[in-house]
């Protein structure tokens, strides 16, 4: 039996080159990866995590399961796409071997099968199998017709603009699997077979349609059908479908402990291209919701950072407030690239900076526990006041590290991409608290807790936001709170929530003091203030403008007063809030009993 | 020039018997011209004047470099006045400008503060035994050259004019800072537009020159020039009067200010060795002048007596506009025309002395 | 020229020429964020400033420097700055003070 | 306590020249000295009137007190009547008076200022006379003027008949009783006191500098000639 | 009939007389010029809105004639008690009351002599642009067309140095109208404002200074000029301290706009002596207190309207003629 058919040209080219583009991007980049990188890759193959990897591959790239969590119907349609062309595809090769046996058959053989197969016996549960496949997918195809129609229908209030190679690959992509029903139906019109779909559909055909007319429509609509598939496959490595590919090593890679840091690295590409544009990022975007912003969100950014057309005013314009990465259906690590993107375009290492960071020492007192407040904190000295009064009542011996002016931990430094730069500051902090022997550092800044536990080397020290010392100073006893019958809400700190992973404790601090309502948006989702030092780009009108509808959400709950753990964030909601705003050690320090 | 505020800037000055105050800086630069003013006053104008012996610096320059302390500066100038006093004499003409301001500033500081006029008192008394009358009028010299600009104008030998074209000479009129600027008051013609030199000019068929620096310090500065390190400020302040000066091609500068005269003059020489650069026609400097070598000038006085040859901007190419016959070979003879060499070529002068002016020739 | 050692040269002049200076920058750097321009000069931002507590760092001079045009040492002094981002939240006029750093550094970086 | 700032009200010219600065800037728009030395005198007159000891006292430490060319082209413009010129001399009479003058680089050439520019005047009773001018510490007075320094005792008899002679005139040598009379003057009034407190606290600073001959020609010399270039 | 003489026929005179015969007292303006209007003829736009000075002019006027209200033009005013006013010619008129109306006058910028005004050509005063503004045609003295523009506030105001120590108040306000008008017709200039302190008192002042900022791109640069000296190409060189900066600034300009202040005017020690009014330092007339009887002078039957006691803008003149005549009108029926 002959595999081979003028046809076949256009598929065959296409999935050559195809192959030939993907393994050889993969390749460099592999190459690409720094040492370390590919030492974790070495020590990671032999291992479980390869295990994970797979299972990991099945769950995410052919069933989608967290775009299901975010959005069935999104998820039912990436699905039908994914896993439906994979069963085709498989099914597809288990009939040419029901076939034919263990016998070498070219890939246009496996695809066109229904083309070669004519001269075959029907197997009519393979006709049936692969049909409801074939439906399977289709559903999925109408699905995204629907979707760029009519966005609104599938949940998503925004989809992505996309670029013109997105577009050629996405228009053929929409028109494979219709071919591929005509060109099917075509040949079971001239020659009979197929399932309730290809034979019904080709039965038809061969009642109104003359012979020579079939004929010629069946040859055009293989011809068709292999044409798309080879645009497809030609476009797909240079649009977002390579995504499809990308993800698979992305999975294996992220199990071997791979990550992306402050400074770009070719795993970053492997991120960058596992993107698939599914647009779930820009509804959870404030600069879009609120502001109406719509080129800067995460889909944008990666797309631009891909196609090396990333300006500065794109790359700043985020709030980094992680609210799209905890969507993200390819758990692509956008913040980092985000980062590691303005230190691409800002990091300029020099040598002279920040000489004069020594003998700033200002520090005041002694103690074993430290007390960083931060340069948000020194602007809102209720918080300090609040703090010195708990650190009394607890009868701590304070060392404070910043009373009198410190030296900024370095985190606005470093997400504005001046990494190199942020790093001194961080190491004379860390020679700070290292002199004085502390051994507990709190702070009450989320932005400085994070850089201290992520960039600081800090052992032996432990790191602790107000809110968790707080909670333990509760739990030991060495702090009583009177419960009053005020209602509450708390808002998540961006870098304290999704930025460390503390939600509760803040939350068990309020409940000893009186009743907490949650937001309708909170925890992982909760919003950003708006105010978010990463952001460079936003007016202070656009701050403003998101600070309102943060603390409207907020008061919507009926509390009466509004409390975080932030100090730019209590700063930044009171500007658009009708209530109070304050800082939980403020209301910790209102409720101490002695 | 539209300037017509400086008539609400009148003073009084005398007519006649002053006391007269030497300069230090003057007498040291401009010899010549301390020589001519006492001349035209008496010989030309006929008026009566004393140069007593006795008087001294008033010691400004010590005072604003501030090793000379006010007290002390007040009992000079006491002396000065007990002087004249002595000498029957009431109106006070002094021949520099910081003199001037001191004058005026004490005898403010007395008016405003009289217990510091008792204690000067008491001071001069105490060290010399002297005793003191305020002068009635306190006059700068080029004051009193104002005064009687009109009666030396009808006595002209030459006029400010250029003698082939018949235009009016531009000239730059340079107020030292301390004729008006402490006590706008106190000049003819305010601080803003000082009317002193430029009504000489004026009488005198000259055209003024208005250009952007014109009230600009000549940058003496006391101590930033009489201390060798600090002098890049001083000629800096020349230098920026000069370059704003030199597009409107000056035929010369006046100065009522010794000190001004004199920095104008060697600042040239010291920025064109520095750098270059001359500042007026033929890469010659611009000549710069003393309000009384131009009063001399106009009525008829040998340049070379007049101090000229002591300046270090060469003055013939002004002689030779204003059409001044003068004795080239004579301009570097000593005491009865003995030969005494002649300066070293600089580059303000355009071209060395010794090819123009070798008698030996 | 004669070689002569006077000791001293001509001081150059501090004084700010705005006719001599180039305002091209200091001209993009307001297209760029028209905010500026509306600083009071209340200096505020200076009074709070981190960087500004250790150093001579004066964000309100510098920022006012450029936009007459004098951009030496503008780099170095914006160089010093933490970006910590206080001012910003102080400024009466709602300024993007920390933006205003990262674009003078920017425009002003390779001079 | 108001010590440096009471100190200063007792000069006349501190009352005079200070009232109420309202930060104008006119004063320095025409500053000689601001234009060429890194000097604001609406900072000096600003920081005075807050009356702050401890910025009174780096004033009178420091080098910006010395910029200052005094010629006073600030006073006629001030809106307040402030006189930024008097409250730079009463800063430097003040400084000198404490010795804080040895402090700075700019204020130690006062010792310079003192012998040359205040010793010619007890010796001679003129601030300057010719010798004193001599052309290789002023190169800048240029060809003629060396030739006239070569030359004196021919040219300048030209123009006066008393040339280092008594009698009246140019130039003239002042009579000793004159001279007596100035000297009592300086002894009476202060001007002594001064000289010997500059000659007192650059000895002290020349010392402290590691000359070990205290203040003599050499430290002069260099306090006359050596310019750190830091002041711009 | 009652009858009140209001020395003055600006906007504080007419709108008094309005006031009056609204309260059935007849009211007779005296004004000393041929024509009644003040200061507000010859203006071009009113702050913070640009409403045409002629608009609010012509409307006064027409009330004016409407109320039959007699204007006595060319009437210059030698003394006055308060029942009666005597003329220069030596005419008294008796009346109940006098309101004195008579306004300010426009510092003359001549006298700060260090800007040279009437000396360098491109040396103006707001006064100077307003008319040209009104001719329509703003230019240079050689009729091109400015690049650079410096406008200086406190011209004669807040400056011992020309015994005008108070603030003239509506000069900040000027000078960021006419740096926005200026704007609007040389968009390619550069403007720069000098100033010590902005005073933006009024409502919408603050609006209108930030949006000749951020919109208008207008440099406001804090220091007084020193003095203003001509270049050869025409232009005024200007120097000044950019005190934020603490360096001195020099720059040349094709326009050099000096904001004049108000002043009292030059007769007004001669009517209060003559009617035993007090003055205020600054030359003005003092009201009686500056709060419960800011209308009212220290003689009884003798009322104050406008800037005659201190610079105000055009709102505060009207509303406080309108006090000054109720004033007058309660004094007279009681």
């Amino acid at each position: 039996m002959k595999f081979y058919a003028p046809f076949c040209l256009p598929f065959i080219i296409g999935a050559t080159a195809m192959f030939a583009i993907v393994l050889g991007k993969w390749l460099v980049w592999l190459l690409r990866l720094p040492r370390a990188d590919k030492m974790l890759i070495l020590r990671g193959l032999p291992s479980r995590a390869t295990f994970g990897a797979v299972g990991e591959v099945f769950c995410e790239s052919l069933l989608h399961r967290r775009i299901f969590r975010v959005n069935p119907v999104l998820g039912y349609m990436h699905m039908s796409l994914a896993f439906g062309w994979f069963l085709l595809i498989s099914v597809g090769w288990i009939e040419t071997v029901a076939h034919l046996g263990f016998r070498y058959v070219p890939l246009q053989g496996h695809v066109f099968f229904k083309y070669f197969a004519t001269s075959l016996e029907h197997k009519p549960f393979f006709d049936f199998a692969m049909d409801l496949l074939l439906l399977f997918v289709l559903s999925g195809v109408a699905l995204a017709w629907g979707k760029r129609l009519r966005s609104k229908a599938l949940g998503m209030r925004r989809t992505t603009k996309h670029v013109l190679g997105d577009r050629i690959a996405l228009s053929a992509l929409w028109f494979i699997f219709p071919a591929r029903l005509l060109a099917e139906s075509a040949t079971c019109a001239l020659y009979g077979g197929g399932g309730f779909l290809t034979g019904s559909l080709g039965g038809w055909m061969h009642d109104r349609i003359g012979m020579l007319a079939l004929m010629n429509l069946e040859s055009a609509a293989w011809w068709f059908y292999s044409s798309c598939l080879g645009l497809f496959f030609v476009a797909l490595p240079f649009s977002r479908y390579m995504h499809i590919f990308t993800e698979i090593p992305l999975i294996f890679l992220r199990r071997y402990r791979l990550r992306s840091g402050e400074k770009a690295t070719s795993y970053d590409r492997f991120q960058l291209e596992a993107c698939s544009r599914c647009g779930i990022c820009i509804d959870p975007c404030q600069l879009q919701s609120v502001l109406g912003v719509d080129n800067v969100q995460s889909v944008y950014f990666l797309r631009d950072r891909r196609y090396k057309m990333l300006r500065p005013e794109i790359a700043d314009n985020c709030l980094m407030c992680g609210r799209c990465a905890t969507k993200c259906p390819v758990g692509i690590d956008l913040n980092t690239l985000r980062l590691n993107s303005r230190n691409r375009l800002r990091n300029l290492p020099d040598k002279r900076r920040y000489a004069y960071l020594k003998e700033t020492d200002r520090s005041q007192g002694s103690g074993k526990v430290g007390y960083f407040a931060g340069c948000m904190t020194l602007l809102t000295p209720r918080i300090l006041q609040a703090m010195e009064q708990v650190f009394t009542a607890a009868g701590e011996q304070v060392w404070w590290a910043d009373r009198d002016g410190g030296v900024c931990c370095g985190r606005p430094l470093k997400l504005s991409g001046e990494t190199d730069a942020a790093r001194k500051m961080m190491r004379y902090n860390t020679e700070l608290f290292r002199k004085h022997g502390i051994t507990t550092l709190v702070t009450s800044c989320p932005i400085c807790l994070k850089v201290f536990r992520e960039d600081y080397a800090l052992e032996g020290i432990e790191v602790l936001h107000h809110s968790e010392y707080i909670l333990r100073l509760l739990r030991t006893g060495r702090l009583r709170l009177s419960h009053g019958d005020t209602r509450y809400t708390y808002h998540d700190p961006c870098e304290l929530g999704r930025g460390s992973g503390i939600y509760d404790q803040p939350r068990a601090v309020i409940e000893a003091m009186g009743q907490l309502l949650e937001p309708a948006e909170t925890r992982e989702n909760a919003l950003c203030c708006g105010s978010s030092v990463a952001n460079t780009a936003i007016s202070d009108g656009q701050q403003a403008a998101i600070a309102r509808s943060v603390a409207a959400e907020l008061e919507a709950t009926g509390a009466e007063t509004i409390v975080t753990a932030c100090p730019l964030c209590k700063k930044a909601i009171a500007r658009g809030a009708t209530k109070e705003v304050h800082d939980l050690a403020e209301i910790v320090a209102a409720h101490i009993r002695r | 020039m539209k300037r017509n505020s400086w008539k609400e800037y009148q003073k009084q000055i005398a007519d006649d018997r002053y006391y007269y105050a030497r300069s230090c800086i003057r007498q040291n630069f401009f010899p010549g011209s301390e020589k001519a003013f006492i001349d035209i006053l008496q010989n030309d104008l006929g008026r009566d004047l004393l140069d007593d012996p006795k008087h001294s610096s008033c010691t400004g320059i010590g005072y604003h470099s501030d090793i000379v302390p006010l007290e002390t500066i007040m009992t000079v100038v006491a002396r000065q006045f007990a002087l004249m006093t002595e000498a029957g004499y009431e109106n006070f003409v002094a021949s520099c400008i910081t003199s001037f301001g001191v004058y005026t500033e004490v005898l403010a500081t007395w008016e405003e503060f009289p217990e510091t006029e008792e204690k000067t008192r008491e001071n001069l008394l105490k060290a010399t035994g002297r005793e003191f009358r305020k002068p009635a009028s306190l006059a700068h010299t080029s004051d009193v050259m104002f005064h009687f600009r009109e009666e030396i104008a009808r006595k002209a030998k030459h006029k400010l004019v250029n003698a082939l074209t018949g235009e009016p000479l531009h000239v730059v009129e340079h107020i030292g800072c301390h004729y008006a600027k402490i006590f706008p008051k106190s000049g003819i013609g305010g601080s803003e537009f000082p009317y002193v030199l430029a009504g000489m000019i004026e009488s005198w068929g000259g055209q003024c020159v208005d250009y952007p620096e014109r009230r600009h310090c000549c940058g003496f500065g006391f101590r930033n020039y009489l201390v060798q390190a600090n002098r890049g400020y001083s000629i800096a302040n020349s230098h920026k009067k000069l370059e704003s000066m030199a597009p409107y091609k000056p035929d010369f500068i006046v100065a009522n200010c010794p000190g001004c005269a004199m920095f104008l003059d060697k600042w040239q020489y010291a920025i064109a060795e520095m750098e270059g650069t001359t500042y007026g026609e033929n890469g010659h400097g611009i000549p710069v002048l003393t309000y009384e070598e131009m009063a001399g000038l106009v009525l008829g006085y040998d340049p070379w007596a007049l101090g000229m040859q002591m300046h270090q901007v060469d003055v013939e190419p002004l002689l030779d506009k204003m059409g001044i016959d003068y004795d080239p070979a004579a301009k570097y003879l000593g005491r009865n025309g003995k030969y005494i060499g002649k300066p070293a070529s600089a580059v303000v002068n355009g071209c060395p002395p010794d090819t123009l002016y070798d008698m030996r020739e | 020229m004669a070689s002569i050692n006077f000791g001293y040269t001509i001081s150059k002049p501090r004084a700010i020429d705005v006719d001599r200076n180039n305002l091209r920058r200091s001209d993009e750097i307001l297209h760029e964020m028209p905010e500026l321009q509306t600083c009071i000069g209340c200096g505020s931002c200076t009074a709070v400033c981190t960087a500004g507590n250790l150093t001579e760092f004066n964000f309100r001079r510098v920022h006012t420097l450029v936009r007459r045009g004098e951009y030496q040492g503008a780099y170095e002094e914006m160089n010093k700055c933490m970006l910590c981002g206080k001012c910003r939240l102080v400024c009466p006029r709602g300024i993007n003070t920390r933006g205003v750093v990262m674009l003078i550094k920017h425009k002003l970086g390779d001079l | 306590m108001a010590k440096y700032f009471d100190m200063l009200m007792e000069d006349v010219r501190f009352r005079e020249g200070l009232n109420s600065c309202m930060n104008c800037g006119v004063c320095t728009g025409v500053c000689p000295a601001a234009e060429f030395y890194n000097y604001d005198p609406r900072q000096i007159v600003s920081i005075v009137q807050t009356r702050d000891e401890e910025a009174i006292e780096r004033l009178l430490k420091g080098d910006t007190i010395w910029y200052c060319g005094e010629c006073m082209s600030c006073r006629p413009r001030c809106p307040r009547g402030n006189t930024p010129g008097y409250v730079i001399q009463a800063l430097r009479t003040l400084s000198q008076k404490l010795g804080f003058f040895a402090e700075s680089e700019k204020g130690r050439q006062q010792l310079a200022l003192k012998r040359i520019i205040g010793d010619n005047i007890l010796r001679t009773g003129y601030c300057i006379v010719p010798r004193l001018v001599k052309p290789d510490l002023h190169p800048e007075q240029g060809t003629v003027w060396k030739w006239i320094f070569d030359h004196d005792k021919d040219i300048f008899p030209q123009f006066t008949p008393v040339y280092m002679r008594h009698g009246a005139g140019a130039l003239r040598r002042l009579d000793e009783e004159s001279l007596g009379e100035i000297d009592r003057i300086f002894e009476v009034s202060g001007g002594k006191a001064m000289f010997e407190s500059i000659e007192r606290h650059s000895d002290r600073k020349a010392r402290e500098l590691g000359y070990e001959e205290g203040a003599d020609q050499r430290y002069m010399m260099d306090v006359f000639l050596n310019n750190s270039n830091e002041h711009y | 009939m009652k009858k009140v003489i209001i020395i003055g026929g600006g906007a504080a005179g007419m709108q008094t007389a309005l006031r009056l015969a609204e309260r059935g007292i007849e009211a007779l303006i005296l004004e000393k010029e041929a024509e009644a209007g003040g200061k507000l003829r010859g203006w071009h736009a009113l702050f913070p809105t640009f409403t045409p000075a002629e608009e609010v002019l012509t409307e006064l006027r027409r009330r004016i004639e409407e109320k039959k209200i007699e204007i006595r033009t060319r009437s210059e005013v030698r003394s006055l008690t308060p029942k009666s006013v005597t003329l220069a010619d030596g005419q008294r008129l008796d009346c109940d009351a006098v309101v004195l109306a008579s306004g300010f006058t426009l510092f003359d910028a001549a006298i700060k002599e260090e800007y040279g005004y009437g000396l360098y050509d491109n040396v103006f005063t707001s006064a100077d642009i307003e008319r040209m503004l009104n001719e329509g045609r703003v230019a240079r003295a050689d009729g091109s067309a400015p690049q650079r523009i410096a406008l200086l506030h406190c011209v004669g105001s807040r400056d011992e140095k020309v015994c005008q120590q108070h603030c003239s108040r509506v000069c900040c306000i000027t000078g960021v109208k006419q740096a926005m008008e200026l704007k609007q017709r040389f968009p390619e200039a550069d403007i720069f404002n000098f100033y010590m302190d902005i005073r933006m008192f009024g409502p919408g002042y603050e609006e209108m200074y930030r949006e000749a900022q951020q919109k208008c791109n207008v440099h406001f640069v804090r220091g007084r000029i020193s003095e203003a000296a001509p270049t050869l190409d025409g232009r005024i060189q200007i120097k000044a301290e950019d005190t934020l900066t603490g360096r001195p600034l020099r720059m040349s300009v094709d326009m050099l706009i000096l904001l004049v202040g108000m002043r009292a005017n030059d007769d007004s020690a001669a009517l209060a002596e003559s009617a035993g009014l007090q003055r205020s330092p600054s030359g003005f007339m003092a009201p009686r207190d500056h709060f419960l009887h800011n209308v009212e002078s220290n003689v009884e039957g003798i009322f104050y309207a406008g800037t005659v006691t201190a610079p105000k803008n055009i709102g505060e003149t009207l509303n406080e003629a309108i006090a000054a005549a109720d004033a007058a009108a309660d004094y007279l029926n009681e």
